[in-house]
């Protein structure tokens, strides 16, 4: 019998530190199946944030910088201004991408930064326990809206997707989701098509990917998916929001 | 090389960067060193380097850190606030143990403050501005000159400890002009940097930049580690200028922009029949605690002559250690002190 | 011997020109040079100054609170910087456009008519020249041919025709002293 | 449908049961093991009607799930 | 009042605060500090206030800014990286002279380092790691009753002489859980916020705030009137605790949790027959230098024990001034020092 | 003879530092006129920026804050949690606003906070001489674009009023432009709408004024006015971006 | 249309000369005039002409222009 | 007297709670306390523990290397602290999870199948109980009475009645002493 699905070898063989059921692990997975698939494991670098997934730099079995919080794309910057030829890619949280680092994803975007982002939206800051993110959904309950959001104080959940599309520079952007298999595999194209996209040095891409939070939540992993189902996708539609000609 | 010319503080700069092999530079505007970030727009697109006006200090800084930690040579500059807004990327910086240069062209604080001369940074620089144990070579210029070949050993330094090293200067030195030479250098053995992301090229095992230390025992592990380079450095890179100090009733004790006024004073002191020299610490961390201390023998007090409210002075003291009364004499916030001041304040010491 | 210059006008005068042509002067001559420009909101204000050093010495300061020469060219500079010269200094005064007159009687004051002889040399532009000549015959700080000498290394090539104006102006603003 | 069968690296599982719920033919399921890390593992119970969709391993965020098939005929 | 009840640091932080006056929050996560907003998310609505999670550290200070410069009680709090993010905000708080209190819960540094208990960023806090000549008042805790009680100092401190004023923490205290009261205080005299920006309202004159001075002039002298505010607290706001210094033979210098574990290790060294004393600068800015000076002329030597490779130190060392010896023991990253290795220690010195 | 026009009460008597020509002024004016037809002059809050307008709080007769560079939008929540029942507003240059103070100005829009924002984009920094703005033209020259903007390195001219419409917590978005009388009538009543919005309570609100630096842009002011309304109108198209119901 | 006239504070002037390039009737022109901040002013040469657009107020980056309107009759 | 404490074990079993209780129950006792977590990412690794100090004097460190009694609930806690216990210490172990044997000799080892009790009471979740009363035995460090004092205070109104079964697991614990 044959290997018809096995560990991609742009991954280490160390286990992820994430809690049990986190959607995090799939995102990694797909992001190495990418790498190994398009030939470029030798030549890529990846930036680490700051959130749950700080320590991917064990992860991913390809040089690794990791970032200070939100500062993601300034880095993948200096790196690929530095190595045009290399392919660079970034894997940042809401917390890190959204809020403390919006500059820095839309400039890097609006520059058009030859670099792949991939952001992981899970509604809440994951790392630090549970608090509120930009991305976080009305009435939805955290450590830092303990009430639930309250719109009125702090607006509704930002879409960062739509957001940078509105910009010239990216060439793709894209929103997936990693709550069921047919999804994973939608996900997977897209982050192909992102990463494509940087090997044909067409722009900047992102793809934003609908993830879970079990332990924040407060749920089991299972229940996790369905309710990112149930109230993620309302309220971050799925699908390509910018894809320039060139782009395959 | 060794024709002499006449160049702008900061361009000067630029230009000694450039030939010191930087090809990367990542900055913002800010008065009053404007002219660094546009000499590198011109100079560096053609010497096939990249110059990128990022959109804020903090991301600026941050592609620093890409970039050194990618194997360049790269350099930022801005100025207070601007350097401000750095410290936690110079703190991740130093944590990574990424070589970069950064240069502070101070003006008057605190907050917006004033555009004019300062020095008043200077616990900023030397102490750590950012969070956590760690120091940058700090190096003081007081002529264009010395801005350009201080330029060189910034770059060398921070190759050879692996950390950033500043560049501490005030508006004055980089709005005025001086003649320069680019003198050839002879270039030091650096260590390989074989650390740097370039992508793993067949290397076989993966490139971490990283300053996260999870278990409290390994973050201090290297911690030491860094500790064990600071103390090295503290004994060999060591540089100062002595002026006068052989018979010196009063050693003034200045740095950058102000150590040249005090030189103007040192020789009105001595038309008035006073004996007054100058340790001028050309790198002001490390510190050049050593010949502070070897001069309290001999001197009968000190004065510090800073454009702050009294920094430096504390170091002053520390290598001093009681031995012989130290002064302070400070004009800040963009004040510059005159050299007839400085006399004066000597002459309060010795009468 | 040191000869501390503070040139003062508003913008556009080619003031900060005239000054670096001076240093660069001085550094061809062998001498130690600085200059340093006022910079920062004032400059907003439009009103432009700087400092030039020329010493045989080692420069300490390159700020200069009271100047061996100040060469005003409006009326705000007058105000500024003639009650700084030093005693026994020079005040080389551009009188087509300062109509206050000096009251110090220490120093020396030379008055040019600067843009009226610029102009009639047919191009107001080197109204600096002409207080520069002046500047060179009265203080001899630089030579007449070095400051031709700078101009013609720091002119660009197709510039180089107004070397015979410049000297004219040049020329002019020395006579007159 | 290809034949095969799924392999669990049973010691990387952390029994978050993903991948139970989305086996078309229902064959993935909690075991009562604990493993090395202490978590109880997943397994298949049937790896026979296994029809290789790779569900299971698509949804498994510890990558602890690889998929063997029968080589088809071409490739045999 | 007057009633004990079990309180976790953070949270006693939080409430204290509350009980002294403070409506406004702006903060951002980081470890281990994060049940401060987190509780103030709680409380403040409750009692009419206002929590807002900013966008970023530097978003968050800026809100201070902005809540200050309208005349109400604000706090923000975060930990080593998010602190030097805040630099640039506080020194303009400290340049526009506006009151508010801030917390550092400090971690191991440099860079991201670590999450565990830290003393690192003792010179950010007392030296300014910010630009320019300025200070803020640091107020350091070593109990939660202690972090309870100095809270309403904060922010009497901060409105008196209208400056920020940071409590400076460590993950222990923060993360542990004590008995504490919250007292009574009695309302000192504060001088009436009418600078404040709150709209005219018919007052006639705009009030600006502002730490702009283009003319260095004004600028210096904006400084110099700092520098006199500092030299007046100097004066009056030293706080430190001595303990069993009557006879001591060493005395300890330390600050909050690692003063607590000294006081266990003066314990055995004193089972074991050392005279050891402890001097604990409550107030790190204003430094308590003068009991400081003073015991060196009873002691025979200070240790300085910090959680950094040695910030602390020399302002003990500019207290002793050469009198004495001054030897220095630290863990840094995130391990603490135990009683025996501070024993070990004084024994060293002793012996 | 009647007035019928003549300096808003909301201007203090200082004169202007602007360089002649420069139509900060005329915005000045615009805002002031304003705040004295609602008649909130009493109960106004401003904040100025770091930019050519950082001296604003000498020209604005009422209660102002100069924030850092960038950060007057998170100054002005300060402010405007403080005091609710105040009318705050921020007047921001492009590099303040576009560039350092990206974050903070997205954030305080996407929470709707009530604040209103003047924006003066004059697609370059004035203050420190005449730098690449984020909002710079492509292959216009500047001090440090030398070679005129290079969008492949540099990205295209970022459109902010565009781009934060695609938010939910404006009000009200709209950009106008200074380089004629029709303009400025209509750009005045943009900033009536905007400062109304505020006053009603509905949210955040923003009004893009395209203006003019004829020093760093190296033209007479009269040229300026011709080069705005020809080169920049053409990337930043006038009009409301974003209107909700309920703002008059 | 309603008669009036601008009135300019000459001294807050600074001879950026926007005023004179809208006025509909063509009465704003710079003048020989410099004021005590050293600019050339702008001046109305015609006064009567003023047809109170205030194209010229709008305009002038520095609020240097005062309209005065004769009252109307409903307001006489 | 000083009582140092750590209670070990992982997450959901109720550590801290456990902890925090016996903190409160040492205050109220009128004795200084204080209860400290460990905090971090070992926490997402599953593992919780905290120490506890109660003591008649004032406490310095929080921090404890050497506990006097250490309760461990399963096997990688009993790891971690067997080693450290004070000699003359207290061990008590959760047997119903824990499988390791402790070698050590001088230490007092108290056994307790925690698990087996709670559940046989009916409910898992007072494991944390079981093992608070077995520490009380062992030590006295507080009473008996203290304990369900302080659980009184603590419990919310609609958890009152949660108290007997409270009860009944900690004198079950205390039994098996
Ligand atoms: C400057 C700075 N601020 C704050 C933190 C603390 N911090 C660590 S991770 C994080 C948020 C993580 O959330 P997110 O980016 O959504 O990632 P997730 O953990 O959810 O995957 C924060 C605020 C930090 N390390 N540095
Ligand atoms: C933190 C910080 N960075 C940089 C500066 C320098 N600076 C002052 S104004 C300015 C840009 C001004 O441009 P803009 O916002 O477009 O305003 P304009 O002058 O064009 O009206 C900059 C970069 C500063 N004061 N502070
Ligand atoms: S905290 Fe949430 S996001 Fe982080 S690893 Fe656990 S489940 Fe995943
Ligand atoms: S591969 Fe498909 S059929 Fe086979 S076990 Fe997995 S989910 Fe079930
Ligand atoms: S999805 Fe993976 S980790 Fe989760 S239970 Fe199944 S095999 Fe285990
Ligand atoms: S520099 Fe430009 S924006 Fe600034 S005042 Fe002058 S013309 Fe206006
Ligand atoms: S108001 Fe109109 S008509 Fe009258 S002067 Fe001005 S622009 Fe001309
Ligand atoms: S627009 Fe105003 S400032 Fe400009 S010339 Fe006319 S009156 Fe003078
Ligand atoms: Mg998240
Ligand atoms: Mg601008």
């Amino acid at each position: 019998m044959k290997k018809v699905f096995e560990r991609p070898k742009s991954l280490t063989d160390v286990p992820f530190s994430y809690c049990p059921g986190c959607t995090h692990g799939i995102a990694h997975r797909l992001v190495a199946e990418v790498i190994d698939e398009l030939g470029i494991q030798e030549r890529t670098i990846g930036i680490a944030p700051v959130g749950c997934s700080v320590l991917c730099y064990d992860f991913f079995d390809v040089d690794m910088q990791e970032a200070a919080h939100g500062r993601a794309p300034a880095v993948a910057t200096g790196i690929k201004r530095v190595h045009p030829d290399s392919i660079v890619f970034s894997y940042q949280g809401d917390g890190d991408l959204a809020s403390i680092g919006t500059a820095e994803i839309v400039h890097a975007a609006n520059r058009g930064e030859k670099i792949t982002v991939i952001f992981i939206n899970n509604a809440i800051y994951g790392m630090t326990g549970g608090q509120m993110a930009p991305t976080t959904l009305p009435g939805q309950k955290t450590t830092t809206s303990p009430y639930g959001r309250d719109t009125e104080a702090c607006g509704y959940p930002i879409r960062i997707s739509e957001m940078l599309s509105t910009l010239d520079g990216p060439a793709y952007i894209a929103r997936a989701s990693l709550h069921d298999p047919q999804n994973i595999v939608k996900a997977k194209s897209a982050i192909r098509k992102a990463f494509q996209a940087q090997v044909d040095g067409l722009g900047f891409s992102l793809v934003e990917l609908l993830s879970t939070c079990p332990t924040n939540w407060g749920m089991t992993p299972v229940e996790s998916l369905k309710w990112l189902e149930d109230n993620m996708i309302p309220r971050y539609p799925l699908g390509e929001y910018k894809v320039i000609e060139g782009v395959k | 090389m060794g024709e002499k010319i006449l160049m702008k503080g900061a361009e000067a700069l630029g230009e000694a960067a450039i030939k010191a092999g930087c090809r990367f530079f990542f900055g913002y505007p800010i008065t009053p060193q404007n002219e660094v970030p546009e000499y590198m727009s011109k100079r560096l697109p053609k010497e096939g380097g990249v110059f990128l006006q990022a959109e804020s200090e903090v991301a600026a800084i941050n592609m620093v850190y890409g970039a050194a930690g990618a194997g360049a040579r790269v350099m930022t500059s801005s100025s207070s606030p601007g350097i401000s807004l750095k410290m936690e990327g110079i703190s991740y910086i130093a944590g990574a143990k990424l070589p970069c240069v950064i240069v502070n062209i101070v003006r008057g604080g605190p907050g917006l403050g004033g555009i004019q001369p300062a020095q008043s940074d200077y616990f900023q620089a030397t102490k750590g501005g950012g969070h956590g144990d760690y120091r940058m070579i700090v190096l003081a210029p007081s002529s264009v000159q010395e801005m350009v070949d201080l330029m060189g050993d910034a770059f060398d330094l921070a190759d050879l400890y692996r950390m950033p090293t500043m560049i501490l200067g005030d508006g004055m030195l980089g709005q005025m002009m001086e003649p320069v030479e680019f003198k050839e250098r002879k270039p030091i053995a650096l260590p390989p940097k074989d650390w740097a992301t370039t992508g793993k090229k067949g290397r076989g095992k993966q490139n971490i930049i990283n300053s996260l230390f999870l278990i409290a025992e390994e973050c201090e592990e290297h911690n030491f580690e860094l500790k064990k380079r600071y103390n090295e450095i503290e004994k060999n890179e060591v540089k100062f200028e002595s002026y006068n100090m052989e018979d010196a009733d009063v050693a003034i004790i200045a740095y950058g922009t102000t150590a040249r006024i005090v030189k103007t004073a040192i020789k009105r002191a001595e038309s008035k029949g006073m004996k007054v020299g100058l340790i001028r610490p050309i790198t002001l961390w490390p510190f050049p605690e050593k010949v502070i201390a070897a001069a309290a023998e001999k001197v009968k007090a000190f004065l510090t002559v800073e454009m702050s409210t009294g920094q430096m002075v504390e170091d002053v003291r520390l290598a001093v250690n009681g031995q012989k009364p130290v002064y302070f004499y400070g004009r800040t916030g963009g004040m510059v002190p005159s050299p007839e001041e400085m006399v004066a304040e000597v002459e309060k010491i010795l009468g | 011997m040191a000869q501390e210059i503070i040139l003062a006008g508003f913008g556009g005068q080619g003031i900060m020109l005239a000054g670096k042509l001076l240093t660069y002067t001085g550094m061809l001559e062998g001498k130690n040079v600085t200059w340093l420009p006022s910079y920062g909101p004032e400059m907003r204000g439009g009103t432009a100054n700087c400092t030039v050093i020329i010493s045989d010495e080692e420069i300490g300061s390159p700020i200069v609170t009271n100047p061996s020469v100040a060469l005003v060219f409006n009326n705000p500079s007058l105000e500024k910087f003639e009650p700084l010269v030093k005693t026994g200094g020079t005040l080389i005064v551009n009188t087509s456009l300062v109509t206050i007159k000096s009251k110090r009687t220490d120093i020396n004051i030379i008055n040019i008519p600067a843009n009226d002889i610029a102009i009639e040399l047919g191009e107001v532009k080197i109204t600096n020249m002409v207080m520069m000549g002046a500047f060179v015959a009265a203080t001899k700080a630089v030579s007449f041919e070095g400051v031709m000498d700078a101009l013609k290394k720091t002119l660009p090539a197709h510039r180089q025709n107004l070397l015979p104006l410049n000297e004219k102006a040049l020329k002019k603003g020395s006579e007159l002293v | 449908m290809a034949k095969g069968r799924p392999v669990f690296n049973e010691d990387r599982c952390k029994g978050c049961q993903l991948c139970t719920t989305v086996c078309p033919v229902d064959i993935v399921h909690m075991s009562e093991r604990i493993n090395s890390r202490g978590y109880y593992t997943a397994e298949v119970t049937d790896p026979d009607k296994c029809i290789t969709c790779m569900k299971c391993a698509r949804i498994c965020p510890d990558v602890v799930i690889e998929i063997l098939r029968e080589a088809t005929k071409e490739e045999k």
